[in-house]
């Protein structure tokens, strides 16, 4: 893929349904309005593991996320976060948040009826037109592959869905993926359920044994790092979901830059074709806050 | 076809349209506006001496015709970036100019020397950034200090140097100061302190409460600075605020500019917001049968 | 219901919407905004001594979510106009504020007063045209000046005194120099200087050329100063800039004003704008729970 | 009618098709768009007397006017005036322009091809739904009343077009009217053409000889006055199409007010009913561009 072309391939990561995603074409993506926060009623709080909760949110007003979209989610007096979408559809939406530090342990706190305020949503979304998945997540990178699962069983394609954790406790949504009729793979580093070790350790064992036309991936960078290759290495094409530093989420301040090509995570991504990575700095630098280059 | 490149002094901007200080801050994403979205020049995020964070989230809000931000000058240092973005800047082989904001005359110097250093095209002058004290506006509205900033910075560079100007009871004195220190050219106009409050959160939204406000909402305040300025410079005029098509840009080239900064626009158009707006004055141009940018600066006046 | 009403000093305001100055801007308009449109208060054309016939056509023009005008405050002078005007103006049954736009002390002296004995509720000092010469921004921007006004003229009159500022660099200095000299209330903003040029007819639109800009493209900035002053001033605030709906309305409350002023949606919208603002605004305090305009003033800040 | 409900009861005036006239209901009567002077080339240029010249404008992005609606119109350098609509259809409106000061004059020396810039189409127009129109125009007040017939002639109504001026050079449209199957009646005030004398000294004679139910008049104000009261005398409502200095042409500067019920000419107007008008000042006073109260 041209560099230069690299706005419009972007594009193809994008649902071309113009009704699902009215940026899709012509020359205006968004309107100044896309980028003012709007309240989002809780309406239900799951617990998914000890560090893990979904909000439900009450968000009619929002375009309907694809999977792999991500809103940014402020809790006032307690900062704004990038937060993909774990499900949504019947004017609601579902985020899945760690508690990884000072904002998210905030919105831990919240209780059902309490507010958010979210804009969005924003970014590419992984592309669902192959037949057969491979989903390979890790801690709450699970979070936009269990949407993607959904889509994925309700257009009758199969797949299988390979999380891994610490422990047991942290595997998120393998009942959900389950449901939706996945086959279900775990590791463990713990080895309290399923492999004892990475989830990339059992990769090449489904590579074998199932023919996959895609493969999807969101997780720690590392480990997506070894999905992408070891799936390219088989010929099969990976959609990877990165994450980046985020101050804008809209693609104006180039926070999110992924070096040297330039793509904007917030709005080229989130999700990229894998081939277009292995061009780029993916799994080897980032960028915090102040801009500065930091190792992944 | 009409001729489309501009000089402002004796740089060549390939169109008269240049990425604003600030937008898709790093050497990657400015060489991509370049190659790909079609700027005529770009300009740096705003470099101070040290490393910056900037504020916390939120940092960019929406509102009506506009957008309000604090990012609060968030840079890796100028050292830093003159190193690993200039070069990729560079790349993409139209003008760079390096945004300098200096809290003295000693830091503004310091960097805008460096940046001549590493290869910059010239430096622009941040004089007015709305949201970061001692950075600020307090500085664009005190014509001794602009005269003093600009003065020294002129004397120890060949670069060209431009001065960015926010709105100040006093900009066109403070221009004027510029002018008679040797500034090349003036940018006008930074964003505005605004402050957007959500009425469900009872709260600002930015975490800095005050931002600058930018986009459509402040291009006829924009317009009327460089109308002004026209009238007593001679200096070219660079104009910045709510360009987002061509009919924003010809009206900012007939104030008085000779080139136009795109800033927030880039949030609402696709990247190539540059190509287009160059190929509409293009042909506006060719419709009235001028054979230049140049033939229409200022062409509103008098 | 909650209360709607709020108390501006010793002025009580039937609920916290106000027609900004210049606006429909004779008796007979006056007293159909209250009675027909819904203000909870309105304020009179800025008066001056003499007849003014203002600028020619155009005199307003629209622009990307806003409008600039430069009427040059015309006004049949004040003489005049408190003889018919007023009188008619007051059979709205609402605070009837007369604007007075002097080029000196004693102007504003003179109409003041002339003001107070015609039965006027209230003045407001216009500190603030951005687009007529010697009775406008200059002297917002001097705080010195301002004291002096709104010194003498509280020192004439009986009813409460409101000074009018727009955006200038001085704006918290010169409200403290008002507070300091007895102003009842600070309005802020008023217009703020802007030139819209027409790309066709290449020539600016306005026979002024400068015009004052109004509408949703200022809110935000309007927003920044009562937020701005509410934190330094203790009389009340009256917020001026692109109310066009409830939800900005609230916005200027929770930053701090106790009332708010409506002027170009009155061209966007019915006449009963300020009718529809007071509702949402009793419907927005009903639901989250508030019993009254006063509780949610400056609920932003701390 | 009340004075309280006049913001009601002037949308009467105002067409009721919500395609015709998006504004005639909700609260967003317009958009900031809609006072952005448009160009419009002039396609054809006609003279209709010594002093007053048609100049037909192709204003394609404009909403079709309606009759007695008028443009404000800008001849940058020259000022801006405002122009009822004397025909409009087919991307072209025309206005008749009289010569009778500075800015008409320079709009007189335009030649085809040259530029005019026109906001609007603003305010009230007639309401056409009676059968039988009595049309009394005096000078360039002919221009919306043969915008009228014309639609009234579309829709098959009857009519009778009378129309004053000084000499008969000056008397406007006369033919376009007979075209459009109305009678025609003319007075002359040096009876060279018609009736020596005013419009209105022949108007009993044709209120008896036929039955009118409608009464549309335009010209000067003390014509209108008498017409009004004549219509009235006999019970035939009469639509009056008014004069005032107008600063903005969209309702927001009062420029423009009819005292003392504040009605503003521009968007209340500038068609009003003949009843409402009979408690204002109409015919009495109106105001100058200070907004001094000045004699009609
Ligand atoms: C596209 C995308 C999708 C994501 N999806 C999810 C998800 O579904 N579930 C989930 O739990 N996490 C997700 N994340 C990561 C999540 O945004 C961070 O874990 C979170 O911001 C951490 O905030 P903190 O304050 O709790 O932690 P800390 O690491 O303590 O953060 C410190 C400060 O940095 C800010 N910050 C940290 N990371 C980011 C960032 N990437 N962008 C902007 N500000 C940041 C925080 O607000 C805080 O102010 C996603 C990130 C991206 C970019
Ligand atoms: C609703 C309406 C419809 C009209 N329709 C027509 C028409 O179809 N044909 C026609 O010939 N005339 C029409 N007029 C009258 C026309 O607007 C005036 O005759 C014209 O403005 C005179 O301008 P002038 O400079 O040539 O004359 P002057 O009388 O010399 O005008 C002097 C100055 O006043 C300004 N001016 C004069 N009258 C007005 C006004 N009413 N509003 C704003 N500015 C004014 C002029 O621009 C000029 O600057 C209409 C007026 C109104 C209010
Ligand atoms: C997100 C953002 C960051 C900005 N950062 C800077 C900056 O670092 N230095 C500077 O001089 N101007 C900065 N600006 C101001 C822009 O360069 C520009 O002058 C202003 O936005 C007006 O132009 P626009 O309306 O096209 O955006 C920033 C603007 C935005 C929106
Ligand atoms: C047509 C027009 C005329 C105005 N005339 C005056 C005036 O005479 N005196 C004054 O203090 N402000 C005047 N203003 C400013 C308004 O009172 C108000 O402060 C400003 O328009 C901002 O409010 P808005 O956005 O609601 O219009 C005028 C504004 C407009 C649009
Ligand atoms: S987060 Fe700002 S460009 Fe991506
Ligand atoms: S002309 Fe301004 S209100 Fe009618």
């Amino acid at each position: 893929m041209e560099e230069k072309n690299l706005e419009k391939s972007s594009n193809h990561l994008i649902h071309p349904d113009p009704v699902l995603n009215p940026e899709s074409s012509g020359d205006s993506k968004f309107t100044h309005e896309k980028f003012v926060f709007k309240p989002a009623k809780i309406e239900k709080i799951t617990v998914e593991s000890p560090k893990v909760k979904s909000f439900y949110l009450k968000a009619n007003s929002l375009d309907l996320p694809l999977p792999g979209q991500f809103l940014m989610v402020w809790l006032p007096g307690a900062g704004e976060v990038p937060m993909s979408v774990s499900d949504a559809g019947g004017g609601s939406i579902r985020i899945t948040v760690a508690r990884t530090g000072s904002t998210t342990e905030q919105i831990h706190k919240l209780e059902e009826k309490g507010t958010l305020f979210v804009r969005g949503p924003f970014g590419s979304n992984f592309k669902l037109d192959a037949n057969s998945y491979l989903l390979v997540g890790g801690g709450y990178g699970a979070a936009p592959l269990i949407y993607a699962s959904k889509v994925l069983s309700r257009a009758g394609k199969k797949g299988v869905y390979a999380v891994g954790a610490e422990d047991s406790s942290e595997l998120l949504f393998t009942h959900e993926a389950r449901k939706h009729g996945l086959e279900v793979y775990v590791a463990t580093e713990n080895g309290s359920l399923g492999h004892r070790g990475l989830v990339t350790d059992i990769m090449n064992d489904f590579l074998r044994r199932f023919k996959f036309d895609s493969i999807l991936t969101c997780g720690p960078e590392r480990m997506m790092y070894k999905v992408l290759r070891q799936g390219l290495k088989l010929g099969i094409p990976v959609q990877v979901s990165l994450e980046r530093y985020m101050k804008c989420g809209f693609g104006i301040c180039g926070s999110c830059v992924l070096d040297p090509i330039g793509a904007r995570v917030c709005i080229d991504g989130p999700v990229f074709d894998g081939k277009l990575l292995l061009k780029t700095d993916f799994g080897k630098w980032k960028r915090d806050p102040s801009g500065m280059r930091v190792r992944v | 076809m009409p001729k489309l490149t501009v000089k402002i002094g004796s740089l060549k901007f390939s169109n008269p349209t240049e990425l604003a200080s600030g937008i898709l801050c790093n050497g990657a994403l400015l060489r991509r506006t370049a190659t790909e979205g079609g700027a005529g020049a770009v300009v740096t995020k705003s470099l101070t001496n040290e490393r910056r964070e900037g504020y916390p989230n939120p940092t960019i809000v929406g509102v009506r015709a506009g957008l309000i931000n604090a990012i609060g000058l968030s840079n890796p240092g100028y050292a830093e970036f003159l190193r690993h973005e200039l070069p990729l800047a560079r790349e993409g082989k139209v003008c760079v100019m390096v945004s300098v904001a200096g809290s003295d005359v000693g830091e503004f110097l310091r960097i805008s020397s460096a940046a001549e250093d590493s290869g910059a095209d010239g430096v622009e002058l941040n004089l007015s950034c709305p949201h970061v004290k001692k950075r600020g506006l307090e500085m664009g509205s005190d014509p001794e200090l602009v005269h003093e900033v600009v003065k020294e910075v002129k004397g120890a560079l060949k670069i060209p140097v431009h001065a960015k100007f926010g709105l100040t009871d006093r900009l066109t004195d403070a221009a004027l100061k510029a002018e008679g220190a040797g500034a090349d050219a003036i940018v006008a106009i930074n964003t505005i302190k605004a402050t957007a409050i959500d009425i469900h959160a009872r709260k600002p939204v930015l975490s800095n409460i005050y931002g600058g406000l930018s986009g459509p909402a402040i291009h006829s305040i924009a317009v009327r600075c460089v109308y002004e300025l026209y009238e007593i410079l001679s200096i070219p005029l660079i104009g910045s605020g709510g360009v987002e098509d061509w009919q924003t840009a010809v009206e900012f080239l007939l104030a008085g500019a000779r080139a136009v900064q795109i800033g927030s626009a880039v949030a609402i158009k696709e990247l190539n917001v540059f190509n287009k707006v160059a190929r509409g004055i293009e042909r506006y141009l060719d419709t009235c049968g001028f054979k230049s940018v140049e033939e229409i600066v200022g062409c509103a006046h008098g």
